[in-house]
């Protein structure tokens, strides 16, 4: 059964791919007409509009680089690096 | 009666002589030796309540005499028994051999009963010329063919000590005015800051030096075991050195007043002879050598117990040299049962015994442990009085050179102890022993622990009877 | 409760005792039987708090085996239901020797729970520092013997400065009880007993025996290590060190660094260590907060983490059991042989990642929620991005790599890959249904927590707002950037490096300069001891044969051993020199006695 | 003599010293194998159950040498025959008792030529032993403690390994020679106190100073050696490891003690002052040996080999108890002595198992049998762990006490101590590890067979007292309490009476 859905949903990436989107803007539009950010904790939340949308982009964006930084940086090395 | 030992050994040399003269056979002539030995040590034991004196008092019977009478005769039986096959002797001298066995042991008698100088002399040549006259009486037939030097050495030292000690006697007659000891003992503490009276006096102490084996008069020694055949060796280990420790004990007691020179000097002497014995013993590959030098170093023990001038340390040496002679006796049963023909054990040969002769290998291993000090047997014990006797006198210093002695003696003995009980035989074959061997070496393994476990009996007959010359 | 107080721990570990006895049909129900015991024995004891156990030790100690509060209730209880979970999942394992360890690895867990005192707590610490290790060596890889050592060595350390702590805290208080530590009266007590529990909960730098441990471990010994270790150091933590400012900057350097590192990783129970380490971040910053939210969150929080990293941890297990691959560069694609394990692994992964409706959902928020309150905004938010990043990680990059994709599988991989046998998928469903169950049904987890005074309420539409917002677009970035996230055959240094050298280089020291110096010490012993004894010994005895008997015997027996002066003697004399020589002794005393 | 509690009634202590002694004299005459392994199997065991009449008797509340007997002996010099038991030779003397009857056990197979010979050294050693540990008579004392080292040198020169002659004769040359001086100062002791060689009266006199630090010299020089503490201990693996398994067992579980054993009677009461003078540098040797035998014992290859470097770092912790001088170290020491006694005998009781097996104590030939001998990798898993102090088994109890006591005297002394027992984690471990898994080449293990029911039955006994005392320690404890409280009272006490002097 989840083989099968999944295969379905494969046969229409691009119609998936635009749900997804359509969705995240779906989130970001309900959060911006239903939620009362007054009693929220911090100035951000109530006075930047999606806040928590952009803060998860650049949170993971940032994560995603300075992990891709540090690998370069000679974190990362070869497999075998404690046989030798 | 009161010469009745001396009369039965004297007896017993008569004896033999007329063996001389025919033609014995070997059983007859074994059988005779032993009976005799035996006899003489059940007079000895008869007399020994006797006292008296013989001679116009040159001769003394006493409790002293008497119980080293006793030990001489017994250590004489002891031999007589274990070498009764006379392996290593000329085939055509055995009688003649008993013969000066006996003449010896008459002079060995004798010396512990002499209260005067000439007397002393006269006894100590007898003994000492019989035994030079039986080193070189072993048979070629053993491999050994430097007999007749050993002997000529041995009479050589021999001769050069008793020069010492008739120069010493001369000396002192001329001082005292007479060679009676009591007499000499009532002069001596007058004279006592006389050089000449000190010089006098361990010139005649070098005499038995001599006989004891202490440095410097100890060269003889290891060419002599070597030379001399196995039951003479035996002999000459054994007992002639109790005669030598009976008279070093009067003559000490004499020279007790004489201060802090003669005892410095016994001193210097007792550390040389243990450090020279030990050392040397520690590389020699030939059983007797070894045994030879380990006697030296107990000779130096010895010395340690005269050196205190108390009853006690009389005492302690009397137990000593006795527990240093059953031990020896000990050795040289099994060397003499070990070597089929008379030869000269190396250490080696002795590897596997406990395989070849079970017996023979306890009773090496109880003796080798014993004149080791390892307790509970009697060298141990002999050797703790000796010190305790000693640490009372404050002679700290001496009394631990002695016990490191100990320490470095237990290399060469256990080396021997290793080859008997820890290795193989090594293709050697099985060692006949008789019942009588067998028994005779268990009776000394047995009196070796007793003697260690319980002294006092013992220390208790030593010191009364040296109550008796004091 | 009459006085009947029987220990679970008792309980695992004579059911391990046991165990060797139990063979052929039996094995199995005895298997589940055991740990069913013990979960019903903790569930018995929670009812009725106290304290009980109490053991007066060598007349002056004070032994609290059994102290049942509002803390240790919660912590029992889940520890109780993994072991049951992880039991199943190793049903058809045959080594008995490896329940054996994992059962006294849980006793070790349940008796540091329940204890109420270091000596108590030290002995049950130790217990799972080596049953675990044993868990490590029962897989047969051959970098698992060394992994095991470094893990032991490093947590014998980590006991030893616990040990130190509390003996000094001892000599100090006279006290031995396991209690709150005072935050304004610091001592080296109190910072060497929290090294030692902060070494177990792997708060950087005392990190990184974890991925490496883990990732060696045998497939069921995992499954038990990521649940207990961590958790109960988080317990003991926040048993004694609640409200320590210093423990919320390393829970959040923690934190991150774990995400980090699993970002970077490549091989799957690695990553999932890693990701422990970022997830027990949250926990340590909650206890070092210690707002009665802060605690309830830190507790909740464990309570789920156990459930959904057992959960992962399982999938990630039953992937190696059935493809022998444990990279992500060997595997891709696999959801068409495995839906099942894709499935779980989805469930774990979302439940980490805080959707609504599962586990993490209802935990993690209290503890950012906690720091919201205190005013602590840069660790909350620091933490909501860590949880933006474990989505990307868990949610995401883990199932991608793995299920979907181009398959990097090798065929005979991929020929052996499916779902795992009846009993695996069992634990699974069981860990899977309890995500679910924590998220959707609050007063379940919310009952046992231990400040039942502290209402929280997840379901707050601005809260959900939040997270879906982050959810979505935290996927977004990933769509963006998957490229910076494929898998690479690479690993990733860390602190252990240090560990793993200067292990290698004590090993060396061991081996080449001590043993040196010991045979060194024998030859000095030979040679200053018995040599010169020996020599000695050789110069009397030359003394004697060459200086003496050779001048006697007149021969030449050793001449070639004769020195030039000795020889000279030799041939001059003989007899006479020994007598000279006597003589000349003789006459040295006497001139000693005239001229002294 | 008011220290001494007279034995009334039948003599036991005496039974039990000769028991073993005359039951030898019938192997020297019978000497048929079997025969030799049943009756000695027997003397021990009777020996052994006879020793246990001794604990309900015992009083546990007094410092006195309990079921004495007294009778003279060689009285010229004022020899007797003394003996008597209190708190802290008690346990050392069960211990005695009970291990011979499993060395006895360890070598049914083991040892298979000269059987009755063997028997007869271990009765002899047992005999030796005992009066050791009961003797209050210096004189007794020594002569029984050069004594001992005549059945131990035929055990390990006889029935040795390939270096047996070597190892025979360092272990009895340096004993000997450490024990030499011993004898003086027995000798000096009996004269400074009016010639008696009985123990307590020689304790806690003001002998001058110079005089205690001579006397504890040669007691450090005797006893240090018999421990042995670093740098005195190379006689110790020679020894161990050509010993066979019995030997080894008795060397390491009650000949070590007996070092420890005359610090405690000796030393300390004679020599307070001196003790008080030396006692830091005995510390840090302590110390020193405890780290340097463990760095030795992990680069070990042969097993035995490592147990017996581990061996001199287990008795620096109890060196080390001892010299703190107060009473969680002497009673952890105590304790400890008797752990040490326990798992370290049961250690090379598993290394004989291994070597009847394989032939050999190598690590490298014993990897991986795990696999093949599941009870006995069980058995010698729980006593490596005991060795390394695990908690819950009875050295940690000792171990942990000791570092109480270290604690409480100085506290870098005491941390300085702690590298030690990371080091026993890592060299038993070590072991461990390679016996039970090994490698990826382990040799083929196929062919061994687990242990047979008399070899359970040697090591179930250890296995029980490992627990035992590691979860119940306070029987233990309490037998010894009153003696080791009387020793550091009065070793205070006579601490305050020369201060007091040295005031005025």
């Amino acid at each position: 059964m989840i083989v099968r859905f999944i295969d379905w949903l494969k046969q229409w990436p691009r119609t998936v791919r635009v749900l997804s989107l359509v969705a995240a803007a779906a989130i970001v539009i309900w959060s911006l007409a239903a939620v009362d950010t007054h009693h929220a904790h911090t100035w951000v939340e109530q006075h930047i509009p999606g806040f928590w949308a952009i803060f998860g982009f650049l949170a993971a964006s940032v994560l995603i680089f300075i992990a891709g930084w540090l690998g370069k940086c000679g974190i990362q090395t070869r497999e075998d690096y404690y046989d030798r | 009666m009161l010469f009745l030992p001396e009369l039965t050994i004297l007896g017993a040399g008569l004896l033999f002589f007329l063996l001389t003269l025919g033609q014995p056979s070997e059983a007859t002539i074994k059988n005779c030796a032993s009976a005799v030995a035996a006899v003489i040590l059940f007079t000895c034991v008869l007399c020994v309540n006797q006292t008296g004196n013989l001679f116009y008092g040159a001769y003394r019977v006493d409790l002293f005499s008497q119980i080293f009478k006793i030990l001489i005769a017994a250590a004489t039986l002891v031999v007589f028994l274990f070498g009764n096959g006379l392996k290593g002797i000329k085939q055509d001298s055995r009688p003649e051999y008993y013969l000066f066995l006996l003449v010896s042991n008459l002079g060995l008698v004798m010396l512990v009963s002499s209260v005067e100088l000439l007397a002393i002399f006269i006894a100590l040549e007898l003994s000492s010329f019989a035994v030079y006259i039986m080193v070189p009486m072993r048979t070629t037939a053993t491999g050994i063919f430097f007999q007749m030097e050993a002997g000529i050495k041995y009479l050589l030292f021999g001769v050069m000590a008793t020069g010492f000690m008739l120069f010493g006697m001369s000396y002192i007659f001329g001082l005292t005015g007479t060679t009676s000891l009591d007499g000499i003992a009532e002069q001596l503490p007058i004279l006592a800051n006389r050089p000449a009276a000190v010089v006098a006096m361990l010139m005649i102490l070098s005499g038995f030096f001599y006989k004891l084996a202490i440095f410097p008069f100890h060269f003889w020694v290891p060419d002599v075991y070597e030379g001399a055949a196995n039951e003479t060796t035996a002999f000459i280990a054994a007992v002639p050195k109790m005669a030598a420790v009976a008279l070093l004990i009067r003559l000490t007691s004499l020279a007790s007043h004489q201060g802090e020179m003669v005892l410095n000097l016994l001193m210097v002497c007792s550390i040389l002879s243990m450090f020279y014995g030990n050392l040397s013993a520690l590389v020699q590959k030939d059983l007797k050598r070894m045994l030879g030098f380990s006697g030296i170093a107990h000779a130096g023990f010895i010395l340690l117990g005269l050196l205190t001038f108390k009853l006690t340390g009389y005492a302690s040496a009397v137990y000593y040299i006795v527990g240093y002679a059953l031990m020896n006796l000990a050795c040289f049963l099994v060397i003499c049962q070990v070597a089929a023909k008379g030869e000269n054990l190396g250490i080696s040969d002795l590897s596997g015994l406990h395989k070849r002769a079970p017996i023979l290998a306890l009773t090496l291993t109880v003796a080798l442990f014993s004149l080791a000090g390892i307790p509970p047997f009697v060298g141990f014990t002999g050797k703790f009085m000796l010190l305790l006797g000693a640490l009372r006198e404050d002679h700290l210093l001496l009394v631990t050179l002695a016990a490191i002695n100990t320490a470095i003696a237990i290399y060469y003995y256990l080396s021997v102890v290793r080859m008997t009980f820890c290795s193989d035989s090594n293709g050697l074959g099985n060692v006949q022993t008789g019942f009588l061997a067998n028994s005779l070496s268990l009776i000394l393994v047995t009196v070796i622990i007793v003697m260690g476990v319980a002294p006092s009996w013992f220390v208790a007959l030593a010191e009364s009877a040296i109550k008796t010359i004091l | 409760m009459t006085g009947s107080f029987i220990h679970p721990a008792l309980i695992m570990i004579a059911g391990a005792l046991l165990l060797p006895f139990i063979r052929g049909p039996f094995r199995k129900p005895y298997l589940c039987l055991v740990p069913i015991l013990a979960f019903c024995d903790v569930l018995y004891l929670n009812q009725f708090p106290g304290t009980y156990g109490v053991i007066t030790f060598m007349d002056r100690w004070t032994l609290v085996f059994g102290r049942i509060d509002n803390l240790s209730t919660i912590f029992a209880f889940i520890m109780a239901l993994m072991a049951i979970i992880g039991t199943i999942y190793g049903l058809h394992v045959e080594d008995e020797w490896q329940h054996i360890a994992a059962w006294f690895y849980v006793a070790g867990s349940l008796g540091v729970i329940y204890s109420g005192d270091y000596l108590v707590l030290f002995l049950f610490w130790e217990m799972m520092a080596f049953a675990s290790t044993f868990l490590i060596w029962f897989n047969t890889d051959k970098d698992a013997l060394a992994a095991g050592y470094r893990y032991l060595l490093v947590h014998t350390f980590g006991g030893v400065m616990l040990l130190f702590g509390f003996v000094l805290r001892y000599q100090a208080t006279g006290d031995l009880s396991f209690s709150l530590l005072d935050e304004h009266n610091t001592q080296l007590y109190t910072w060497l007993i929290m090294i030692g529990l902060m070494l177990n909960a792997a708060v950087p730098p005392l990190h990184s025996w974890l991925p490496d441990a883990y990732s060696k471990a045998s497939i069921t010994g995992a499954v038990f290590m990521c649940a207990f270790t961590t958790k109960t150091a988080i317990y003991t933590l926040a048993r004694a060190f609640a409200g320590f400012d210093i423990l919320i900057v390393l829970g959040v350097v923690m934190a991150i660094y774990g995400i980090i590192y699993a970002i970077l990783e490549n091989d799957i129970r690695r990553l999932l260590g890693w990701e422990i380490v970022s997830q027990v971040g949250y926990m340590v910053a909650g206890v070092g907060i210690g707002t009665a939210l802060a605690i309830n969150g830190t507790c909740a929080h464990a309570f789920a983490h156990i459930l959904y990293k057992g959960l992962l941890f399982m999938g990630a297990g039953a992937i190696i059991h059935c493809t022998g691959q444990s990279k992500l560069t060997e595997l891709g694609g696999l959801y068409r042989k495995m839906p099942l394990t894709l499935l779980f692994m989805v469930v774990g992964g979302i439940s980490v990642s805080a959707f609504p409706f599962f586990s993490g959902f209802v935990s993690k928020s209290m503890i950012i929620t906690a720091s919201f309150e205190s005013h602590l905004y840069w660790a909350a938010f620091l933490l909501t991005a860590v949880s933006a990043g474990t989505f990307l990680v868990a949610g995401l990059r883990l199932p991608y790599l793995i299920f979907f994709g181009a398959s990097r599988c090798t065929p005979a991989t991929w020929e052996k890959a499916a779902d795992p046998v009846w009993n695996m998928r069992l634990a699974m469903w069981i860990a899977a249904f309890f995500c679910l169950l924590i998220g959707s049904y609050l007063p379940f987890l919310y009952s046992m927590l231990p400040h039942a005074d502290v209402a929280f309420h997840p379901y707050t539409i601005p809260h959900m707002a939040e997270t879906l917002q982050i959810l979505a677009f935290t996927a977004l970035a990933f769509y963006f950037l998957k490229g910076r996230l494929a898998a690479r055959a690479a690993i990733s240094l860390d602190l252990d490096w240090f560990y793993r050298m200067a292990g290698r280089g004590f090993l060396w020291l061991a081996e080449k300069p001590l043993q040196w110096l010991d045979t060194a010490w024998g030859a000095a012993y030979r040679v200053v001891g018995l040599v010169s004894l020996m020599t000695i010994a050789r110069f009397s005895a030359w003394f004697d044969w060459n200086g003496i008997d050779g001048v006697v015997d007149g021969t030449a027996r050793f001449v070639q051993g004769l020195g030039g002066r000795i020889s000279v003697l030799l041939q001059k004399g003989q007899i006479q020199m020994t007598l000279y020589y006597a003589i000349t002794f003789v006459a040295l005393f006497l001139a000693a006695y005239v001229w002294l | 003599m008011d220290q001494l509690l007279l034995n009334q009634g039948f003599p036991l202590l005496s039974t039990l010293i000769f028991l073993p002694l005359a039951g030898s004299l019938l192997l020297f005459v019978v000497r048929d194998p079997h025969f030799a392994r049943y009756w000695t199997l027997a003397v021990t065991s009777i020996v052994a159950l006879l020793s246990l009449t001794l604990l309900p008797k015992f009083d546990r509340d007094t410092a006195a040498f309990q079921f004495a007997e007294h009778h003279p002996w060689i009285e010229s010099l004022n020899i007797t025959y003394v003996i008597g038991v209190d708190g802290i030779s008690i346990l050392l003397i069960l211990l005695t008792t009970l291990i011979m009857p499993f060395c006895v056990l360890a070598s049914w197979t083991y040892i298979k030529d000269r059987v009755p010979a063997f028997m007869i050294c271990m009765l002899i050693m047992e005999t030796a032993m005992i009066g050791v540990f009961v003797a209050l008579d210096f004189v007794l004392f020594y002569i029984l403690w050069e004594a001992m080292l005549i059945p131990m040198y035929f055990l390990i020169g006889i029935w040795g390994g390939p270096r047996k002659i070597y190892a025979s004769i360092k272990f009895f040359l340096y004993t000997l020679a450490g024990s030499i001086l011993l004898l003086v100062a027995i000798i000096w002791l009996y004269t400074a106190n009016g010639y008696s060689f009985f123990i307590p009266d020689m304790m806690w006199k003001d002998y001058p100073f110079t005089a205690q630090i001579l006397l504890f010299i040669a007691f450090f020089l005797a006893f240090a050696i018999k421990v042995p503490m670093f740098p005195f201990h190379t006689w110790l693996p020679a020894a161990h490891v050509e010993a066979p398994t019995a030997g080894s067992v008795i060397l390491a579980s009650i000949l070590l003690k007996m070092g420890t054993y005359g610090f405690l009677r000796f030393a300390l009461p004679i020599t307070p002052e001196a003790t008080t003078t030396l006692m830091p540098y005995v510390l840090w040797l302590s110390i020193a040996g405890i780290i340097y035998g463990g760095l030795t014992a992990l680069a070990q290859q042969d097993m035995k080999k490592l147990i017996a470097y581990s061996s001199v770092g287990h008795m620096g912790f109890v060196t080390l108890g001892i010299f703190v001088l107060n009473i969680d170290g002497i009673e952890g020491a105590i304790l400890q002595m008797i752990n040490h006694g326990i798992t370290t005998g049961a250690l090379f009781l598993c290394v004989g198992m291994i070597y009847e097996r394989t032939h050999s104590r190598e690590l490298s030939s014993a990897t991986g049998i795990g696999q093949y001998m599941p009870v006995f990798v069980t058995l010698i898993g729980i006593f490596s762990l005991s060795s390394l102090a695990f908690p819950g088994t009875n050295s940690f109890v000792g171990e942990f006490m000791i570092l109480a006591g270290a604690f409480r005297h100085d506290v870098p002394l005491a941390l300085a101590a702690i590298p030690g027992a990371v080091l026993a984690a890592a060299y038993m471990l070590r072991m461990l590890q390679k016996i039970i898994w090994g490698g990826t080449n382990n040799p083929d293990q196929s062919w061994l067979t687990d242990l047979n029911s008399r070899e359970i039955i040697t090591l179930a006994p250890f296995l029980f007292f490992v627990f035992w005392i590691g979860l119940g320690p306070q029987p233990f404890l309490a037998m010894m309490h009153s003696s080791v409280v009387n020793l550091l009272d009065q070793f205070h006490g006579y601490q305050q009476a020369i201060t007091a002097a040295g005031m005025y």
